[in-house]
């Protein structure tokens, strides 16, 4: 019985020849009908290399699959449903599959031994980089990956389970059926298309009927039971905590007429279940014998599994085998170790020839399957970091059951029980322990596997262990001759076990290998333990949708369209696209707009979109009290109607943020915080709020995006805010002074607050309604504004405006500055404690000598004044030792027809008028400057209290 | 013996049977005059410049388990020095140059590859924070180059430039940064240190401090008490637990930092790339695997390994920075643990009890440290004077306020 | 990881943000006269115990609750979870 | 001058997919609710009265006299009333000063329904809550694709999605994506 539809068949390309495949194939089953030997090349080496499994243990057969121009490389063959138009090519050769120039490797192996560079390339010193290095780089790596981006589509979810069964061979199906039964929720995943096993490959009876016909029947009533998931082509690849499974589930790998793959190629799965049963069947081993990586050698369950499930004809070959496995194959031939028989050498440099054995026979075969036994797939018991121990019956690492993560229970084959009757068994018990009975068990196959201990054969010829990454044994006995006798030291200095089967099958063999060279037993030598994935995933499918501008979401102010509208920049502010100025016919760069619009608002009026500042409203009866602990400075005795500054500290003595908080009532403030920390000052707060002071009464929401929120700044501020604020409010500055607030309506009755805030230092206002009326406040707003010549401005002007002012904002709000160092200690109030105000008072903090926040001036005013400068005396040398500080703001004042700068200075604040030099060397801009004030403009506020 | 092109060739020619263990396995001795807790990187390194540098005969180092087994063996191989701060630059620049001859000091390939590191600014402010970064790292005799978009492009041209939620404004570019084979390193110093005489005890874990009258003279290990009259402490990720047996609490937390490693590709991206916008950063090792990471995951922890969740944060920072790396696949993952000081930077110090000092809370920046590190704590132990560049690294900076602190970010470890 | 939120049931911890020791709840008296050494202390130095550490995770993506969970740094087991502010109130 | 007028955050979005809805949903007002330290239980009662339904428990909503109420945090709640006074909060508080506080929220979130068989299928790509269990009433908050959202099951396959205003193009277009590689 096999699962090929020759009704059904497949145009495809390998290295550009077009061959034909059928629906039920994978790329190396069609391969193989194609009599196809050689496939891959290895990587150190470059052998010529053949097809070695069947399934995702490979680790010769390796493609790249192409597509107009983008190339998905080291794809396993046998992992690859064949469809129609696939191309794909060979990797890792130079020029060709067939003659590769890198196989030169292979005569110079004496002297590529293990660690071989880690002694040599020392000289002279810049040829490492230069020459060997390029030379090393060019000759490793497998396939290639094409520059061009990755177009396809990829999802990510998230599903729960009562058990999830990972692997759908005889156990794993048993399982889901019992676990179905009684009604729990089920995940039964398997990373092969189709379900079932080694009953697929293996000719075997249950119940009397094909094992084949078991595996329909069972799978036809899953299917039918809602609450059982069946999940082929699934690879469960990781264990997480908590009972967290990653899960990759192919959907396709087709590629449509058009080119692309329909929907999502590859879905990332975040498995929660509460149960786990893992039954993950085992993988074949092979022998380490001389010149074992022939094409045409492969493992013997693989060529069960190419002749039972994907009818390939391999004519005549034979079998080394060191077990009971094997009897399960038509061999013509069978070589068994126990009965001291093996291979001393094959012959056959791009096919296999011929084998000759220890007693000298020559056996002429152009293909040999060999068996060195089995390795339960343990991987997943082993990613928490669980260790399996040693069976010596079986000769292999089983789980252990105390090492195994919670709620996971291993049987069949991945637990060492190796006949179908025992994976049923193991079923039947490991469901038990969940709760669910079960009957009868089919009866099937239990004739017991023995196998032998035989490992390698010694030599002086190289036999592989690992095959992709060309680690021979006798590469395992000079590591251990150097003292790299350590398991993990052998796999480093080796790179055993490291390709991208990640020592599937070679790391037993390897193990055993330096057992043997170290004299101990293979459990006193090391252990096997296997990081995630257990398959290799692709970088896209772990990422998702998240690319490009998928990235992270975007988030878009009231007036973004408007902003759109009216040639707006953008800038990235966390999340958020604020405008960055308003680019005007007949500007020529952005310096125009930002002049324009900065000149503008101090000369007239300009509106500015302020939404983004965090708005947190905070209310209850302790909000006073609970300010006071988090501000610096005291808010308890605001009063309602008013605003104030004010400075947050971080529990360090350290600036945290800063902004306004306004009272409304007694019970209520509405907190703003700037827009880089909106969402780290809402969870300080919580903090302080729960952890610190659970009994105050107060409450904490955010109303950032409730609120859209517009500064109206200028001289005619006043008169244009009152064509809109509707005539009962009266903002006069006899009415409305200077840090007032209040709630009004605007338009006509729409609900509103005003604030009289100032950070251009201008007469200014913020007005703020609610969001659903942001779009067109600021369309009214410019319509008002239109006889004063209004302007809108961005964070550029805003930007300027608030360093001609000597306000620090993000920059000098650097995470390493206290009150003091900007020139705000007078806020930390004395009377009473607040977050911060302890460790603020440390020595290292509070001398004469600490960072002072001052204003910069050139001392030849054409000078361009650059971010990030750093200051020297006038005279001394321009090195670490000389350092007196940096400048963390710039701008081109329009007002004043200059550059003006911010930083800090040590002891800045008793420096005005000196000289120094502001060191640029990334930019090359070495200048004179003069340490000013950093109130460039109306330094006693005169203006925005008109 | 000396390792060599010619040495190869000839081992080549006669079956490799003249190879000799790179370090010896000797027992332990009752006494020494001075004992590294710790057979890491800065371990090794800090005995063999204590035999080579600063004269010292009587030196082991106890390694629990096989050296180089923590995180000099889990690291992503980077080398720079790229730092803000005075502090921490003139170290680390101090380290690169010993970097810069390392192979030949050490008699060892260890692949120093300083193909360059290119930090990515994606808003001004970036631009000008990297602006006062470049100017600190020159101040401090390192190399470096502000680049604007076209700069970038000019070096990486396969990264996100047209469809990039976070748009690329520039970058610093260091081009003596690169990677240098991880595992070597502590091989190199292991068998260099040996060659000096210094004991490398594996399977040695340290169960206590004798401490009295605020002396401390020795060890109690797995393998029997040991004397000594110095005793340097090394241990990473372990600070905290070692430390307390001497009954000292530390400003650091331990952390899980997963990094990550690709198949193999031919070569593809040239240096090291670090994605300012998302938590990613990338190179390619000469066998031709992505190595990337990304955040600690944020929780304590002594597990070695990590959660999913920071896997997938990763890998959407690559693809949506280098979109081409979806097609690659992602080989194995693994965890180091961090030793996460409360600044971000790392400790050099004697402690409160005489002849017990402490090198520690590296945080993720151990790798590149270890030349200088060992170099300066082999200074501090053998005169108990600190080395010039690593003055700083006192433990008492956070009472007296003098934090180190690159990223602004406060006593939050995860955060550093 | 999964933390078992008291209030909603098993939550992926990715929906929280972590800051560290619990310890960080007992914030020392400001005026007492070891103050200075007292916020060091409290702000500098862990335990950092490798076992059982109770610690502070924040409900972000969630319903904002703090919470002391109760997890082993070795193996990542949870065995405890309580709202901060119900062990703020009771200590 | 005439009253402003308004917007939706998703300008009224509303798209069917092979028999899954996607809507936005508009014309209510939210306002949150936060029970007055110590007084709780006096204020549960009253609100209890006004409400016509007890407050809810964690992870749930309940429907009464003026909408839904949705257990947001430890004692706070999002009433959701069927009505196009946008100064509820401002009246509430004057009613039951002294026993909660109020805050209007309408203006911070985008909401959208989904409804139809393939609700499921595309929820589970979305959000990590254990949708196929959750009961009609059931209220959750968590994350889809970095964004906020919580989430009601209103009806057997029906859900209504509540995420902040500022990023929910973002929102509904992660959703689309996910809605397209599901059908």
């Amino acid at each position: 019985m096999n699962l090929i539809d020759k009704n059904r068949p497949f145009n495809f390309k390998f290295d550009g020849k077009a061959l034909q495949g059928f629906e039920g194939d994978t790329l190396a089953s069609a391969l193989l009908r194609n009599k196809i030997q050689l496939v891959g090349r290895s990587f150190k080496y470059h052998r010529p290399r053949g097809i070695m499994g069947a399934g995702s243990e490979e680790s010769n057969a390796l493609m790249e699959i192409h597509n107009q121009g983008v190339i998905e490389p080291n794809r396993r063959a046998n992992m690859i449903k064949l469809f129609d138009g696939l191309d794909v090519r060979s990797q890792n050769r130079m020029p060709s599959l067939n003659f590769d120039v890198m196989a030169i490797n292979d005569f110079l192996s004496p002297f590529l031994a293990a660690g071989f560079y880690y002694k040599t390339f020392m000289w002279p010193r810049a040829f490492w980089e230069k020459l060997y290095e390029p030379l090393i780089r060019n000759a490793a790596g497998l396939g290639r990956l094409s520059t061009n981006p990755d177009p396809d589509r990829y999802d990510k979810g998230f599903l729960h389970c009562d058990t999830l069964i990972i692997g759908a061979g005889p156990s794993g199906l048993m399982s889901a059926l019992i676990a179905g039964r009684s009604g729990a929720r089920v995940i039964i995943a398997d990373e092969d298309f189709e379900m079932g096993g080694r009953l697929l490959s293996d000719p075997q009876e249950i119940d009397g009927a094909s094992g084949y016909e078991w595996v329909s029947s069972t799978l036809a009533e899953l299917h039918s039971m809602p609450n059982v998931r069946l999940m082929p082509r699934t690879s469960v690849f990781g264990n997480y905590d908590h009972g967290i499974y990653g899960a990759l589930e192919v959907k396709t790998d087709e590629i449509n007429a058009q080119g692309n793959i329909k929907g999502a190629r590859q879905v990332l799965w975040r498995i929660y279940s509460q149960n786990t049963i893992l039954a993950a069947g085992a993988t074949e081993r092979p022998i380490a014998f001389a010149n074992n990586d022939r094409p045409g050698i492969m493992l013997a369950s693989a060529m069960r599994t190419y002749e039972t499930r994907y009818d390939i004809d391999f004519g005549k070959y034979a079998i080394l085998s060191n077990n009971s496995s094997t009897d399960k194959n038509r061999s013509d031939q069978t070589i068994d170790t126990r009965a001291d028989i093996w291979i001393a050498d094959t012959s056959g440099r791009k096919g296999l020839k011929s084998v000759t054995l220890n007693s000298g026979e020559k056996i002429a075969t152009n293909w040999l399957g060999m068996s060195g036994g089995w390795n339960p797939n343990v991987h997943l018991t082993c990613h928490k970091r669980g260790r399996p121990k040693w069976d010596d019956v079986n000769a292999c690492f089983c789980p252990d059951p105390n090492t195994l993560p919670d709620a996971m229970q291993v049987i069949g084959a991945a637990n060492g029980e190796f006949t179908t009757h025992a994976a049923f068994k193991g079923a039947k018990k490991a469901c038990a322990n969940l709760g669910h009975k079960s009957g009868k068990s089919p009866k099937a196959d239990d004739a017991p596997y023995e196998v032998g201990a035989f490992w390698h054969v010694k030599g002086k010829k190289r036999a592989w262990v690992d095959f992709q990454n060309d680690v021979t044994s006798k590469d395992i006995i000079l590591a251990h001759q150097e003292g790299f006798s350590s398991v993990e030291h052998v796999k480093r200095y080796t790179t055993l076990g490291m390709a991208t089967d990640q020592g599937r099958t070679s790391n037993v063999v390897g193990l055993a290998v330096l057992a043997e060279a170290r004299g101990d037993s293979i459990p006193d030598t090391g252990t096997t333990i296997f990081r995630p994935p257990y398959t290799p995933v692709s970088i896209g499918a772990f990422a998702g949708p998240h690319g490009g501008q998928h990235f992270k979401p975007i988030r878009k102010t009231p007036s973004h369209k408007f902003a759109e509208e009216n040639g707006a920049a953008f800038v990235e502010t966390g999340y958020w696209k604020r405008a960055s100025w308003f680019a005007k016919p007949g500007e020529q760069g952005w310096r125009d707009s930002v002049d324009r619009e900065a000149f503008n608002t101090r000369r007239s009026v300009g509106i500015c979109d302020v939404t983004t500042l965090g708005k947190i409203d905070v209310q209850g009866a302790d909000a006073g009290k609970f300010l006071n602990k988090v501000y610096a400075n005291t808010f308890s005795t605001l009063k309602v109607g008013r605003c104030r500054y004010g400075l947050m500290l971080r529990e360090d003595g350290m600036a945290m943020d800063d902004g306004t908080c306004a009272r409304f009532s007694d019970t209520h403030y509405v907190m703003t915080t700037t827009t880089a920390n909106a969402v780290t000052v809402f969870r300080h707060l919580e903090f302080v709020r729960q952890c610190l002071f659970p009994n105050m009464d107060i409450h904490l929401i955010s109303t950032t995006e409730q609120w859209a929120q517009y500064a109206v700044a200028g001289p005619n501020s006043r008169k244009l805010l009152q064509k809109i604020v509707d005539p009962e409010f009266d903002i006069s500055n006899e009415e409305f002074a200077y840090m007032g607030c209040q709630k009004i309506t605007v338009c006509g009755g729409t609900r509103a607050r005003i604030f009289r805030l100032s950070f251009s230092g201008e007469l200014a206002f913020e007005i703020a309604v609610p969001t659903r009326y942001g779009d067109t406040l600021v369309r009214k707003l410019m319509e008002a504004g239109e006889e004063f010549d209004v302007d809108m401005y961005g964070t550029e002007a805003l930007g300027v405006m608030r360093i001609e002012k000597g306000h620090a904002a993000g920059n000098e709000l650097n995470g390493t500055t206290t009150a003091l160092n900007l020139g705000l200690g007078g806020f930390v109030a004395k009377k009473k404690d607040c977050i911060g105000k302890v460790l603020s008072q440390r020595e290292g903090l509070i001398g004469d000598d600490v960072l002072r926040m001052v204003g910069f001036t050139a001392i030849n005013p054409n000078d361009t004044i650059t971010n990030g400068a750093h200051f020297i005396k006038m005279g001394d040398p321009k090195d670490a030792a000389h350092d007196q500080g940096y400048m963390t703001s710039i701008a081109y004042s329009p007002e004043l027809g200059h550059f003006i700068g911010i930083g800090f200075l040590k002891g800045g604040d008793k420096r005005k008028g000196e000289e120094l030099m502001a060191v640029d060397f990334v930019r090359n801009n070495h200048i004179k400057v003069k340490v000013v004030s950093s109130h460039f403009i109306d330094p006693d506020g005169e203006r925005l209290r008109a | 013996m000396r390792y060599s092109a010619l040495k190869v060739l000839k081992e080549g020619l006669t079956g490799h049977k003249g190879w000799k263990p790179a370090w010896r396995k000797p027992d332990p001795k009752a006494a020494y005059d001075i004992i590294i807790v710790g057979g890491g990187g800065h371990g090794l390194a800090a005995a063999y410049y204590l035999a080579k540098k600063f004269d010292q005969k009587r030196i082991a180092v106890l390694e629990k388990g096989w050296i180089g087994g923590g995180n000099v063996g889990r690291n992503t191989t980077i080398v720079r020095s790229n730092y803000m701060l005075h502090e921490n630059e003139g170290f680390y620049e101090f380290a690169l140059k010993l970097w810069e001859k390392q192979e030949q000091d050490l008699n060892y390939n260890t692949m120093v590859s300083q193909r360059g590191i290119l930090n990515l600014a994606h808003t001004d402010p970036q631009r000008h924070a990297f602006a006062r970064r470049g100017n600190s790292m020159i101040l401090n005799g390192a190399d470096a180059v502000l680049l604007d978009t076209a700069g970038v492009r000019k070096i990486c041209p396969f990264l996100n430039f047209d469809d990039a939620r976070f748009p690329i404004r520039g970058g610093l570019w260091q081009k003596r940064g690169g990677t240098v084979r991880h595992d070597a390193v502590a091989w190199g110093y292991a068998r260099a240190a040996d060659m000096r005489g210094v004991d490398i005890i594996e399977n040695c874990e340290v169960t206590g401090f004798d401490i009295k009258d605020g002396v401390c003279s020795g060890v109690q290990t797995s393998r029997g008490p040991i004397k000594a009259k110095k005793i340097g402490v090394s241990v990473a990720g372990s600070s905290s637990r070692v430390m307390a047996m001497a009954g000292m609490r530390l400003p650091i937390e331990t952390h899980v930092l997963q990094a990550f490693v690709s198949e193999g590709l031919k070569p593809t991206i040239p240096g090291v790339v670090t994605y300012g916008a998302g938590h990613f950063y990338v190179s390619q090792s000469d066998k031709g695997g992505l190595v990337f990471g990304g955040d600690l995951d944020g929780y304590n922890s002594y597990a070695q390994r990590g959660n999913l969740p920071v896997v997938e944060d990763v890998c959407e920072g690559g693809v949506s920075l280098i979109p081409m790396i979806g097609k690659a696949r992602l080989l194995r993952m693994w965890g180091g643990l961090m030793d996460m000081s409360m600044d971000g930077s790392p400790i050099i110090d004697k402690t409160h009890i005489d002849g017990l000092y402490f090198n520690g809370g590296w945080c993720y920046g151990g790798f590149k440290a270890t030349p200088a590190s060992g170099f300066a704590f082999a200074q501090l132990l053998a005169t108990d004077v600190s080395h010039d560049t690593a003055k700083a690294y006192r433990m008492d900076r956070f009472s007296k306020g003098l934090m180190i602190d690159e990223k602004g970010q406060g006593g939050q470890p995860n955060l550093h | 990881m999964i933390i078992n939120h008291p209030l909603l049931g098993p939550r992926d911890a990715a929906e929280f943000v972590y800051l560290g020791d619990a310890s960080l709840m007992q914030r020392p008296n400001p005026k007492s006269e070891t103050a200075a050494e007292d916020f060091h202390n409290y702000q500098y130095l862990r335990n950092n115990p490798a076992g059982e550490h109770k610690e502070l995770w924040y409900h972000e993506q969630g319903d904002r609750s703090w919470l002391v969970v109760t997890r082993n740094t070795l193996s990542h087991e949870i065995t405890h979870v309580e709202l901060a502010r119900d062990v703020a109130r009771s200590s | 001058m005439p009253n402003l007028k308004q917007t939706t955050p998703l300008d009224g979005f509303k798209q069917t997919y092979n028999g899954l809805v996607v809507e936005e949903l508009s014309g209510f007002e939210i306002v949150s609710i936060a029970l007055v330290g110590g007084a709780e239980k006096a204020a549960a009662k009253s609100i209890k009265t006004f409400l016509g339904a007890a407050l809810p428990k964690p992870s749930t909503w309940v429907s009464g006299k003026q909408g839904k109420t949705i257990w947001t945090s430890p004692n706070q709640y999002f009433l959701v009333a069927e009505t196009s006074n946008d100064r509820l909060d401002e009246e509430f508080a004057a009613q039951f000063e002294g026993q909660a506080y109020f805050t209007l929220q309408t203006d911070g979130w985008a909401c959208l329904e989904v409804s139809g068989q393939a609700v499921y299928e595309v929820l589970e790509r979305f959000i990590p809550l254990d949708i196929r269990k959750a009961p009609i009433g059931f209220a959750g908050r968590s994350t889809a694709h970095h964004m906020s959202v919580l989430i009601l099951k209103t009806a057997e396959n029906s859900f209504i999605l509540l995420t902040p205003r500022s990023s929910s193009w973002t929102f509904l277009q992660a959703l689309e994506e996910v809605v397209k590689n599901v059908n």
